[in-house]
């Protein structure tokens, strides 16, 4: 992890940064930040059994570890910006308030999932709450949240578009020619680098000529931070102002975020790159979810039992989501040439 | 009627579009300030201003994904490629992206995308500049794909495309921009997916497209003076999706077909129509359907070879007087 | 003969030809300290080192074009694309600078490189990493495209690849990693442009590719067990250039002809193929050319839709059926 | 033009840069490297001729007023470099030392060109002596030519690879993710961008974020320079020093070279989107041959007849090359379906 974060204490978020976030949100909607998280944690970690009984198939990419920056950089968002992700993005799809049920189905395959079944677990969608996906081209994401970006200063929205991405994309090129446009044009466009050091089994510093990723918005005069991704309210705080700035007209943000996944890079990865410590250490001085709940009973704003009792009550809620997608019918096979077009009045094959 | 040159075609179809809605706009390299490349976009920038006719940087990657995620929000984007050499450095967003974003959202969302410029060769290009690659988009589920061959057919079939509600990829003959015909003054819409009669014969159907319907046109005269071979031509227009019933019709009068496309012969939209038509169509046959296409190389730039690589007159003729026996 | 598994049989390939030619090596992500996401490149950054087994950050079409002047600089890259659906976004290095090299240098250049990696559905993978795409490569001149369907094949002709001068695009089945057949302990090489009779037969012939092979087999197994008909399986291996001869031979045997793919329907491989029987064995066919293929829509996650889409074991001998009127 | 060019004099270059080059080079070589500016000036007013008698046709791009880029820069190479260009290359491929007959022949589409008439203005090559092309898609070249450096660096070789760009295709995605593995991995690439401030008409200010375009390796942490394109010298200079670098392995070198172009951005483009008066005052400022052999001629390396007589004799020598290139034959048919393979067995079409 990098230098700027180890000033703060294990188990620790910066209490500065989360004293004016209490002032900005309430305890209400701090607790209900605090659940979100647990709800990530619980669903992916039911997310990854079900995998291993072949309920959930394919590619399937756990967050666990990141909740803070889906947490906080969404607490910062209205309902008018879109948002898009890459295929890592379940915790961005609950986080954005989507159905934990319709997620879970679609995990599974099934009708009742957000995609009919037909997307998976990359591909979440939930146009109504303008998630706008789960992609799986890494990098591709970046440019379509770009032309949102564009569409809402087209329409003169009050909007912007938060777009993730992980630290192996930020090569791609079209990170570099997206980013040049979004500078040049002005786009309401929030660039979020998950940087969780790792893209599948390459460590960022061997493939980066700079591991300071924020540099990599010097070579478009773009507005750039690095932010404590294991702090909700560091994230809340960095999006928000970024927000802020977009919606003034005042351009795009690039944020490196920095953070840590606890699972492998998919589930058929035994993740042998990095060692069980390295694991270990970021869980036990920088868990996101640990840091957040400290800090509530520290402030009295929730007991060790209420915590406790969230954490059972997500657990609860998960299964129910398990056993909603368990039950839930596999789409008709009608579906398989549906939606491939708006109408289609040639036959297709 | 008036006789306009197919660009100012073009020209009049997007100018009347953005008119029409204000969703729609048009972005790409030159386009608003140089007026467009091949000035397809003349007096738009004026027309409509910077905030709906955008320069790009030459990044076509960037700017295809911008236009489909635009698209996405609910923009209806018109994205120029300067030519489609070009764009196949878009590629994956056409395809990874705007073709699959309504079927894997289940049909929550829509990319009412069109993907426009310059195909085939121009003259003297050379192998990096002179290729007709349809077959790249053809191939993909989710795409449509029109390719006009008239000043009419073009204004018409550019309106559809932006008015469609999914992904259109949209290729304009380098060599026809200067092309004039007939435009008629008021509004019409050419039908996504319909082919056209050029020509009516009964002896033998040539299907072709774009640029392609010209030599077939010029060919069929030819053939008529020569031997008397009455060519039926038939203009597919839309190459995805195939407008089978009119193949069928014409196939089921004359018995015998040519298939005429600019591109390479292997793994093509012409080799895919040939394919329908013998299957489809196997006990209408009279003889094995014809291939005329660019030869398989690289464009050469020597102007004595471009001839000898591209479908000529002479080369549509043998093939149909092949095909008729003759 | 002792058994191994296609993913072993390509690792095989890579070592001997990098032990054999120092100017070979082996670039893509996740090639080296993880071995390879699919295994392929076990063992060799141990056995080469850093210099020739490296590993590259997530940049398809910057390290294609660096492999691509590495060849055209006299090395022999060996490019792998984790799989080919990320390298669409390389298409341009292949197309307009690896393929046309050659040519445009009047013959001064070579591009000797190898892009490699996994193709088709690997099984619940969704839209965005389930297709057959070598139709995009097949239709291009200056290009060599190989397929393999076995352990034997695949080491046999990527070996055959890394020592071609022109570029080879090599597209591995990705359910077939795993799978097991006869691999010789002894050198050898299987030729490019030469397919393979893998079933003989003389009702039908169905000709097919790579993964395809295999529900072929097991629908040659079933057409003879059910209907007694005897089916001649053959194998294309290469795409580019067709083994014209091969199949010329086995359909003037048959006069019956399925042509079965993995990859969409339209403007394909197999269309292409389908249309080359058609129109050179016109008068040797008693039928018209069959086709499966997956259905002509972006590939669905769910596991009830996924089978529906590709070709099966039941579309395929429907199709034999067919062809042969039963 | 930039600001770090203010202090140098109309027609002037930098005095002490040129006294160092003259020390390194010797008079021999500077007049031979003026004669090669004039060369690459009335080699380019006839191509321009031929063009419009239809004598050259397809895309056609000048490169006058940039004559010092290629001049300078090749001058500072060895004949074991890689050299890799864009479509504007025929001053690149005639300082390189290619057959200017060959090289109007291929303009014409002659057998006898250095492409046998396949490659055209846009695609010239000789292999022999490491020109490696002449290639059309905008950024392609700079992968093509990471490659070669690639294959220096794999073999050995004491050797670079120069690679040419415009100020257009910095924005490309290839070139961000080029630059990147060039750094990461050491490679000795020296990427040239041609600065002549406009990319068909596009001027840069338009469509990058930064103008200065040095900026651009901040991203990657790379060496960087910004140099006077019309001062021969300068250009020297600078590529020496990256060239010394890389073969020291210390890696690559990217270079934002200032010039401008004479003549539109092909025989096609009217150029309206500049003023007369902009090129004048470049042509009568910064032109690179005005001021070196103002600078020769003050230091007595040469008398203006002497420049006069380089004028005819360079005059005379292209006219030479056009009658060559009128005279010579077209490729024969047999040419069309040579060379797209080594040998092809199977029938092509
Ligand atoms: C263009 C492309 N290339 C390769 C892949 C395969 N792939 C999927 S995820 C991944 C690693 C991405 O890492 P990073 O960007 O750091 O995101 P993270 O998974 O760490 O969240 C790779 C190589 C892909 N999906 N798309
Ligand atoms: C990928 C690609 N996009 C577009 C073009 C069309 N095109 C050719 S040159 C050019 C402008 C390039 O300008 P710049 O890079 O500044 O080089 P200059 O011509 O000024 O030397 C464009 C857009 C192309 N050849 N390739
Ligand atoms: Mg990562
Ligand atoms: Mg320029």
């Amino acid at each position: 992890m990098a230098d700027t974060e180890t000033t703060v204490q294990a188990q620790e978020l910066d209490g500065e940064l989360a004293a004016t976030a209490r002032e900005e949100l309430g305890d209400e909607r701090i607790l209900e930040m605090l659940r979100t998280m647990v709800l990530l944690r619980r669903f992916e970690h039911h997310a990854g059994r079900a995998y291993q009984r072949r309920k959930i198939q394919g590619f399937c990419h756990l967050y666990s570890g990141q909740e803070a920056v889906a947490v906080g950089s969404l607490s910062a968002a209205t309902m008018e910006d879109y948002i898009v992700s890459h295929y890592r993005e379940h915790g961005h799809a609950l986080a954005r308030g989507m159905e934990p049920k319709a997620v879970m189905a679609e995990l599974f395959g099934k009708v009742t999932g957000c995609a009919g079944g037909k997307g998976g677990s990359m591909h979440l969608y939930d146009v109504e709450r303008r998630f706008m996906g789960g992609w799986g081209i890494v990098g591709g994401q970046i440019a379509l949240g770009n032309g949102m970006a564009f569409a809402a200063k087209y329409r003169e929205e009050e909007a912007v578009c938060i777009a993730y991405l992980g630290d192996g994309a930020v090569h791609q090129g079209i990170v570099h020619e997206t980013l040049n446009m979004a500078q040049v044009w002005g786009l309401p466009l929030i660039a979020i680098v998950e940087n969780n050091e790792y893209a599948m089994g390459t460590a960022l510093e061997r493939v980066s000529a700079v591991t300071d990723l924020e540099k990599k918005a010097l070579a478009y005069d773009m507005a750039a931070e690095t932010v404590d991704g294991q702090d909700v309210f560091a994230v809340y705080d960095a999006v928000k102002r970024a927000r802020d700035r977009a919606v003034a007209g005042e351009g795009p943000t690039w944020m490196d975020i920095h953070t840590y996944r606890y699972y492998g890079h998919s589930m058929t990865d035994p993740a042998t790159y990095r060692t069980r410590e390295e694991v270990d250490e970021v869980k036990d001085l920088k868990d996101p979810i640990v840091r957040l709940s400290n800090w509530m009973i520290a402030e009295g704003m929730a007991t060790q039992e209420e915590v406790d009792a969230i954490d059972d009550e997500m657990e609860e809620l998960v299964k129910e989501c398990v056993a909603f997608a368990d039950e839930s019918d596999q789409p008709d096979p009608s579906a398989l040439t549906a939606d491939v077009y708006v109408e289609w009045n040639a036959d297709i094959d | 009627m008036r006789e306009i040159a197919f660009r100012d075609a073009l020209n009049e179809a997007l100018a009347e579009e953005m008119e029409r809605d204000p969703d729609v706009f048009l972005m790409g390299e030159e386009v608003a300030e140089y007026n467009g490349a091949y000035k397809v976009s003349k007096g738009l920038l004026d027309q409509f201003g910077p905030r709906r006719v955008i320069d790009t940087p030459i990044v076509e990657l960037g700017f295809a994904g911008l236009g489909v995620g635009a698209a996405l929000a609910g923009l209806k984007p018109v994205i120029e490629m300067m030519t489609f050499n070009f764009a196949i450095l878009a590629l994956d967003q056409v395809v990874n992206h705007a073709a699959k974003a309504r079927y894997m959202s289940n049909g929550q969302l829509s990319c009412p995308i069109v993907i426009r410029g310059a195909g085939g060769a121009g003259g003297s290009l050379a192998a990096q500049h002179s290729q007709s690659l349809e077959a790249h988009y053809a191939h993909v589920p989710g795409l449509k794909v029109m390719m006009p061959a008239t000043p009419k057919d073009a204004k018409g079939m550019l309106k559809t495309a932006i008015r469609d509600p999914d992904p259109v990829i949209f290729i304009e003959s380098e060599v026809l921009y200067g092309y004039k015909g007939e435009v008629p003054e008021e509004e019409y819409l050419i039908p996504m997916g319909k082919g056209e009669i050029k020509r009516e014969g009964g002896d033998c159907t040539v299907i072709t497209w774009s640029r392609m319907v010209h030599t077939v046109m010029d060919a069929a005269e030819e053939l008529k003076n020569s031997d008397g071979v009455d060519v039926e031509v038939l203009d597919l227009r839309t190459l995805r999706p195939l407008d089978k019933d009119l193949i069928r019709e014409s196939v089921k009068k004359t018995n015998r077909v040519v298939v005429v496309e600019e591109a390479w012969p292997w793994a093509s939209v012409g080799a895919s129509v040939a394919d329908f038509v013998a299957r489809d169509l196997f006990d209408w046959l009279d003889a094995p359907v014809g291939r005329v296409n660019q030869r398989d190389v690289p464009m050469p730039y020597a102007f004595n070879l471009e001839p000898l690589s591209l479908p000529s007159v002479e080369r549509v003729a043998e093939a149909v007087k092949k095909a008729c026996y003759l």
